[in-house]
């Protein structure tokens, strides 16, 4: 495949090539929403089936640590969705700022998360490990606890892991800018990036309330 | 070929976008923690599943600018949130009405 | 070919696609859609071999009702396997990802599609994908069925489940990638004057199937990604034992599986309607409903899945709706049927041998499809439901349905991927062979479905044998009729006669092209100035002109 | 008996003769699309063949009326096919109130049966010829079906659900059953006869049995002290638990308002998941019985608590709306 500029030999104008991009992020995205979809579905049925224990289950979670998470990652979008604007409105010299607040951020919540595993850790609360949901709990309690965290962990780890992947993207981005790649004409990338960000941003905005807040109250 | 129509969000929008957000996180969290079963019983799940989607929503439209974006665009995310609900409303379905 | 008479003799175009470059490297780093077309033609076949072989086994240990050649535990694995390789490894990318992967550049215009390096990407992951599942089954083997219930696969089965479900997990991502490439492309990739309502069916058909791959292939991955978790670390989210819920299993997994069965054959569909109107030298009946139903399909498919489970305890309110939206989607597969049919009502009907398996495809599809609604009707599926009824109906619809469009596809596009002609008279003895071979192996099978006799039985009552032996039989002619065509289009890779650019002649944008195309695949960017399939208003492709004086390009419709 | 195809297995249920007139209905609506699409097929392919080599056909590009033709009339077709199959299907699911109840449970690679007297049998079914039977249908390990073709029914036997299945049978003789949904290595082998007998031989069958076999009733009240079910579920009601006498196929109100029929997938989850459906007036005290009960002992218990049914209604029972059947 050859290349002049930014144009790859396979398309006729830039423009085609931006609109292919573009509508091949969100036809990605749209495969994702199918992706955590299962995962969603699998969390809402077994809750169903054991409202009691998910309920406990949910609250031994640190709520604190959670919304701190949330308002965390609603920031980074915002830094995010600014580098698009820096792109967009030709300011060079601001995309890489808002990349590295944005990575910031990312990693913060990715530390903040560590700290919640690690607690989880020591409370014996990881499946697949010894695990004991609360001292003297029954078997069947400790299987049902044990199914909501296999939950917890598979939907906020599957979360985890495209944070991951997207700090790998912001990276590759950063370094691209600094080299001062991206132009009002040219940012498919960055924006592309921000609509993945933005997404998993989403998610987790499911994640809260599903996993820390549902029944609290109970 | 569409056309592709270069729309530029003012950064005062995603601020204001941004503090809505963070009203709303408020908000849920807050209202977790007060009993509204006792009103409407699954109302707690309600009103947090709501405010999620006023988020997802305020994300979706204006930080990925599906706002301002092409009717395509439009019809890709309407298309993967109805997928979505065809899967979980169909199965819930199914376990809902057994005798 | 088309000729019995004299041909105009054509010469190989001096520069193509396959003479570019030389070297390993410049096919396994390629990201030109043509030659990754073959990359996947030579996975596709290595799993079709390999899947075939199993179902050989299957058969000649069928022969005696205490079963001839196998343990019970070898048996369980060989249909497993056969299963597993033949569905997610041959019938899913056969027809997208060798004739699709080819033919959608060329047929809108484009000089690749919209992410090459991608649709490179998408090989590989195809191929990692495999060598788990190979390894799986080389190192135990696998049990499970192809459907893997739990907590059979998740918890009591002894053989290698971990690998294979996370093999087709990665395999996954294969199918959406492709998805996404097609649906971009077909999208942005069209060349100028090619609109959505000039597109060939097949690509139609082809956006139609990436749907499903989009939308669908994510929850398999999810769930079978779910299901080694369960198995490696054993977490219960299937497993009553922990508290979770097979159930669930089966709703997660057939929201995908039911959908991939149109993913097997909604591509089949889009090359008979290609074939059809080629052999018969007219426009195609019906093109916009044929087109629609297509979409149809691929929408309504998605609304079905558990007609698998009416059985299981689902619940009557559910199993009445399922069954109503299973009875819907078999009207635009029939409205397709209706159109192809009329399709040859006063046409010039030749019988070249991909109109003989297009001809045969549609009897096949016909009598799976019909069959498919015994199976959705609530009150025929408690009797039988997992019997032989079903392997019949499936094997209808996925060897004579996708296998044939398969074939039928690679014989009437073979002279524009190779530039080379096969050996007409050959193909059509193997388009018979297969067709007769295909009824006498899985026509008995309804009868021992309705007899009662369940599936996936390594031995049985001495009552079933006679259709079992006759099955085996018909087996084997089967599988000569499968030899043949490998061994005549690798002989003509070398020794055909060259085909000119337009064999037969066919109306689509890829046969305005040399054969083989060059890289970049047209000289110029052609613009389309014509209806599809439009023989009467289309002097350049030498046939006689009639009588009537020609009408304007835009005149139809 | 209805008409019959000759392949079909014998007709021995109430279901069979339903089955076989859907069946055929589909047939003969399946072969007239199918004799009507292939005789047009072979007619066109002779009729239409290419006279000369440059031959091309008529543009035809479609026709509107006949495209909502073949849309309307399979449409309407196929919701006779639909509206018949779901006619055969909801009775089928619904099981008439006095049947005859025998536990199936299925097992890799056997099924285990019990009698409404305890008596048990391994892969052989006995049943009286002309009455109602409900085989209630567990599995200890994966999924499982039971499947008789001469009756023309099959039930998954699921992990952790109770199943139905219910036919009469209409012919004394012995007919084959099988496991119809692979279940692991002998999948193949899981199968036996069920033995249709004329109601006197049955009972007589039935009563030859007491002696070889523990009665299920003992058994589970043996288990119901042993677990200290006993201590809480005392008959006067006045325990931690309701009282147990009376309550099989009544209603039972719970504490969130709604009612539950009491009945054998109730008792069940209540074993291992006594806090979902919590009666009036009763704290959620009940430990759950998940991973310490075999499905074999499940069956003694409902046995056993199926037997208090004719005991008399306890003085100050709570929970019990209507004792005795509905």
């Amino acid at each position: 495949m050859h290349r002049t500029g930014e144009l790859y030999g396979h398309f006729q104008t830039l423009e085609q090539q931006k609109d292919s991009a573009t509508l091949g992020m969100w036809i990605f995205l749209a495969t994702e929403i199918l992706f955590f979809g299962g995962l969603f579905l699998t969390y809402s049925i077994n809750r169903q089936t054991y409202p009691g224990v998910f309920a406990d289950a949910s609250k031994t979670l640190d709520l604190t640590l959670g919304t701190l998470n949330t308002a965390v990652l609603i920031a980074s979008s915002l830094t995010m969705a600014m580098a698009v604007w820096s792109a967009e409105a030709g300011k060079k010299k601001l995309i890489p700022v808002y990349l590295i607040l944005t990575l910031i951020l990312g990693t913060v919540f990715l530390g903040v998360k560590a700290v919640e595993y690690h607690a989880k850790y020591v409370e014996h609360h990881i499946p697949g490990l010894p695990f004991q949901f609360e001292p003297g709990s029954t078997a069947a309690t400790n299987a049902h606890a044990e199914l909501f965290f296999s939950l917890y962990f598979g939907m906020t780890g599957l979360h985890a892991l495209h944070m991951v992947v997207g700090v790998g993207l912001l990276l590759w981005l950063l370094r691209q800018s600094l080299k001062g790649r991206f132009t009002a004409e040219y940012n498919t990338p960055i924006e592309n990036v921000g609509l993945y960000w933005h997404f998993v941003d989403i998610v987790w905005i499911y994640l809260y309330p599903l996993l820390y807040l549902i029944d609290r109250h109970k | 070929m569409s056309e592709h129509s270069e729309h530029i969000v003012s950064p005062k929008i995603y601020l204001i976008i941004f503090a809505s957000l963070m009203i709303l996180t408020a908000t849920t969290a807050y209202a977790a923690t007060v009993d509204l079963d006792g009103y409407f019983k699954g109302l707690n799940v309600i009103v947090a599943l709501v405010i999620a989607t006023c988020k997802a929503s305020l994300v979706v439209l204006f930080f990925m600018h599906a706002y301002y974006s092409t009717k395509r665009t439009k019809l890709i995310i309407i298309c993967g949130v109805f997928w979505l609900a065809i899967m979980l409303f169909l199965t819930m379905s199914d376990y809902a009405t057994r005798s | 070919m088309a000729t019995t008479t004299t041909a105009p003799v054509h010469t190989m175009p001096r520069d193509h696609y396959l003479n570019s470059t030389y070297g390993i490297r410049s096919w396994l780093l390629t990201t030109d859609h043509k030659r990754i077309a073959w990359l996947y033609l030579a996975g596709v076949t290595f799993f079709f071999t390999l899947g075939g072989i199993f179902a050989a086994m299957i058969r000649v240990h069928l022969l005696t009702p205490s079963g001839l050649l196998v343990s019970p535990e070898t048996y369980n694995k060989l249909f497993t396997m056969h299963g597993v390789a033949m569905i997610f490894f041959f019938l899913i990318p056969s027809i997208p990802a060798v004739l699709g992967n080819f033919l959608i550049p060329l047929m809108i215009g484009a000089k690749d599609v919209a992410f090459p390096k991608l649709n490179l990407l998408s090989w590989y992951v195809y191929i990692i994908g495999g060598c788990f599942v190979l390894y799986s089954f080389a190192t135990g083997g696998l049990d499970t069925g192809w459907t893997f219930y739990t907590p059979l696969s998740s918890v009591y089965s002894n053989s290698a489940v971990a690998p294979a479900v996370i093999g087709i997990f990665i395999n996954g991502f294969s199918s959406i990638l492709t998805g996404m490439n097609f649906a971009v492309t077909i999208h942005t990739m069209r060349a100028p004057g090619m609109t959505w309502f000039r597109l060939p069916l097949f690509v139609w058909a082809h956006y139609a199937t990436s749907i499903i791959f989009i939308l669908g292939t994510p929850v398999i991955a999810i769930t079978l990604l779910l299901v080694a978790l369960e198995r490696t670390l054993h977490l219960g989210f299937f497993n009553p034992a922990l508290g979770g819920d097979p159930i669930l299993f089966q709703h997660l997994f057939w929201f995908y599986s039911h959908p991939a069965v149109y993913i097997m054959i909604l591509p089949a569909m889009g090359v008979i309607s290609e074939i059809i109107p080629t052999f018969a030298r007219k426009p195609i009946f019906g093109y916009t409903f044929i087109a629609a139903s297509s979409i149809s399909i691929a929408v309504i498919g998605f609304f079905v899945w558990a007609h698998h489970m009416f059985l299981t305890g689902e619940s009557t309110y559910a199993a009445l709706a399922f069954s109503l939206l299973s009875f819907l989607v078999a009207i635009p597969s029939a409205v397709k049927v209706f159109n192809w049919t009329a399709t040859l009502y006063k046409g010039s009907i030749s019988y070249d041998t991909p109109m003989l398996y297009a001809l045969g495809f549609i009897g096949l599809f016909l009598i799976g499809g019909l069959t498919g609604l015994f199976l959705a009707c609530l009150g025929l599926d408690i009797d039988i439901h997992d019997t032989y009824f079903v392997i019949a109906h499936f094997h209808y619809i996925m060897v004579g349905g996708a296998i044939m469009g398969y074939l039928g596809g690679l014989h009437f596009w073979w002279p524009k991927i190779t530039g080379k002609l096969y050996p007409e008279f050959l193909a059509r003895i193997a388009a018979v062979t297969l067709f007769v071979g295909f009824n006498l192996t899985f026509g008995p099978q309804f009868l021992l479905g309705l007899m009662g006799m369940p599936r996936r039985y390594h031995n049985y009552p001495p009552e079933f044998q006679v259709l079992n032996v006759l099955s085996t039989a018909g087996a084997s002619i089967l599988a000569l009729g499968y030899l043949l065509p490998m061994v005549y289009f690798t002989w003509s890779v070398r020794y055909g006669k060259a085909a000119g650019p337009n064999p037969w002649p066919a109306t689509g944008l890829e046969w305005t092209t040399a054969s083989p195309p060059p890289t970049e695949n047209f000289d110029v960017t052609p613009v389309v100035d014509w209806e599809p399939y439009d023989y009467k208003n289309r002097p350049d492709l030498g046939l006689t002109a009639p009588a009537a004086p020609l009408a304007p390009a835009h005149g139809d419709d | 008996m209805q008409a019959q195809l000759p392949i079909l297995p014998d007709q021995a249920s109430n279901f069979a003769p339903q089955v076989d007139s859907l069946m055929i209905f589909m047939i003969l609506a399946s072969a007239f699309f199918t004799v009507v699409i292939t005789a047009a097929i072979i007619f066109f392919f002779f009729k239409y063949r290419r006279k000369a080599e440059t031959d091309i056909g008529e543009p035809i590009h479609g026709d509107m009326r006949l495209e909502l033709t073949w849309i309307v009339i399979p449409l309407l077709i196929s919701m006779v096919m639909f509206g018949w199959g779901a006619v055969v299907y909801v009775n089928f699911r619904h099981a008439p109130q006095d049947a005859l109840d025998i536990y199936v449970v299925g097992k890799q690679w056997m099924w285990k049966i019990q009698q409404p007297n305890g008596r048990k049998e391994i892969n052989e079914l006995h049943v009286p010829v002309g009455r109602d039977i409900k085989l209630i249908l567990a599995s200890e390990d994966v999924i499982h079906d039971f499947y008789v073709p001469a009756f023309r029914v099959k039930m998954d036997a699921v992990p952790g659900h109770y199943n139905t299945l219910w036919f009469r049978p209409t012919e004394p003789g012995r007919y084959h059953f099988f496991c119809s949904q692979y279940c692991g290595t002998n999948h193949a082998v899981m199968g036996g006869w069920v033995t249709v007998m004329e109601p006197s031989d049955y009972a007589a069958w039935l009563a030859g049995s007491t002696a070889v076999d523990a009665d299920p009733i003992v058994a589970g009240e043996k288990l119901f002290s042993e677990k200290s079910c006993s201590t809480c579920h005392v008959p006067n009601g006045t325990g931690r638990g309701p009282s147990l006498n009376g309550i099989y196929g009544g209603k039972a109100r719970l504490a969130d308002g709604s009612t539950v029929t009491v009945d054998d997938p109730y008792i069940r989850e209540s074993l291992l998941l006594p806090n979902a459906k919590i009666v009036a007036g009763f704290v959620p005290a009940m430990p759950s019985y998940e991973g310490q009960l075999t499905e074999d002992q499940i069956l003694s218990l409902i046995t056993y608590i199926k037997s208090l049914e004719s005991q008399p209604v306890p003085a100050t029972g709570a929970g019990v709306v209507a004792a005795g059947k509905k």
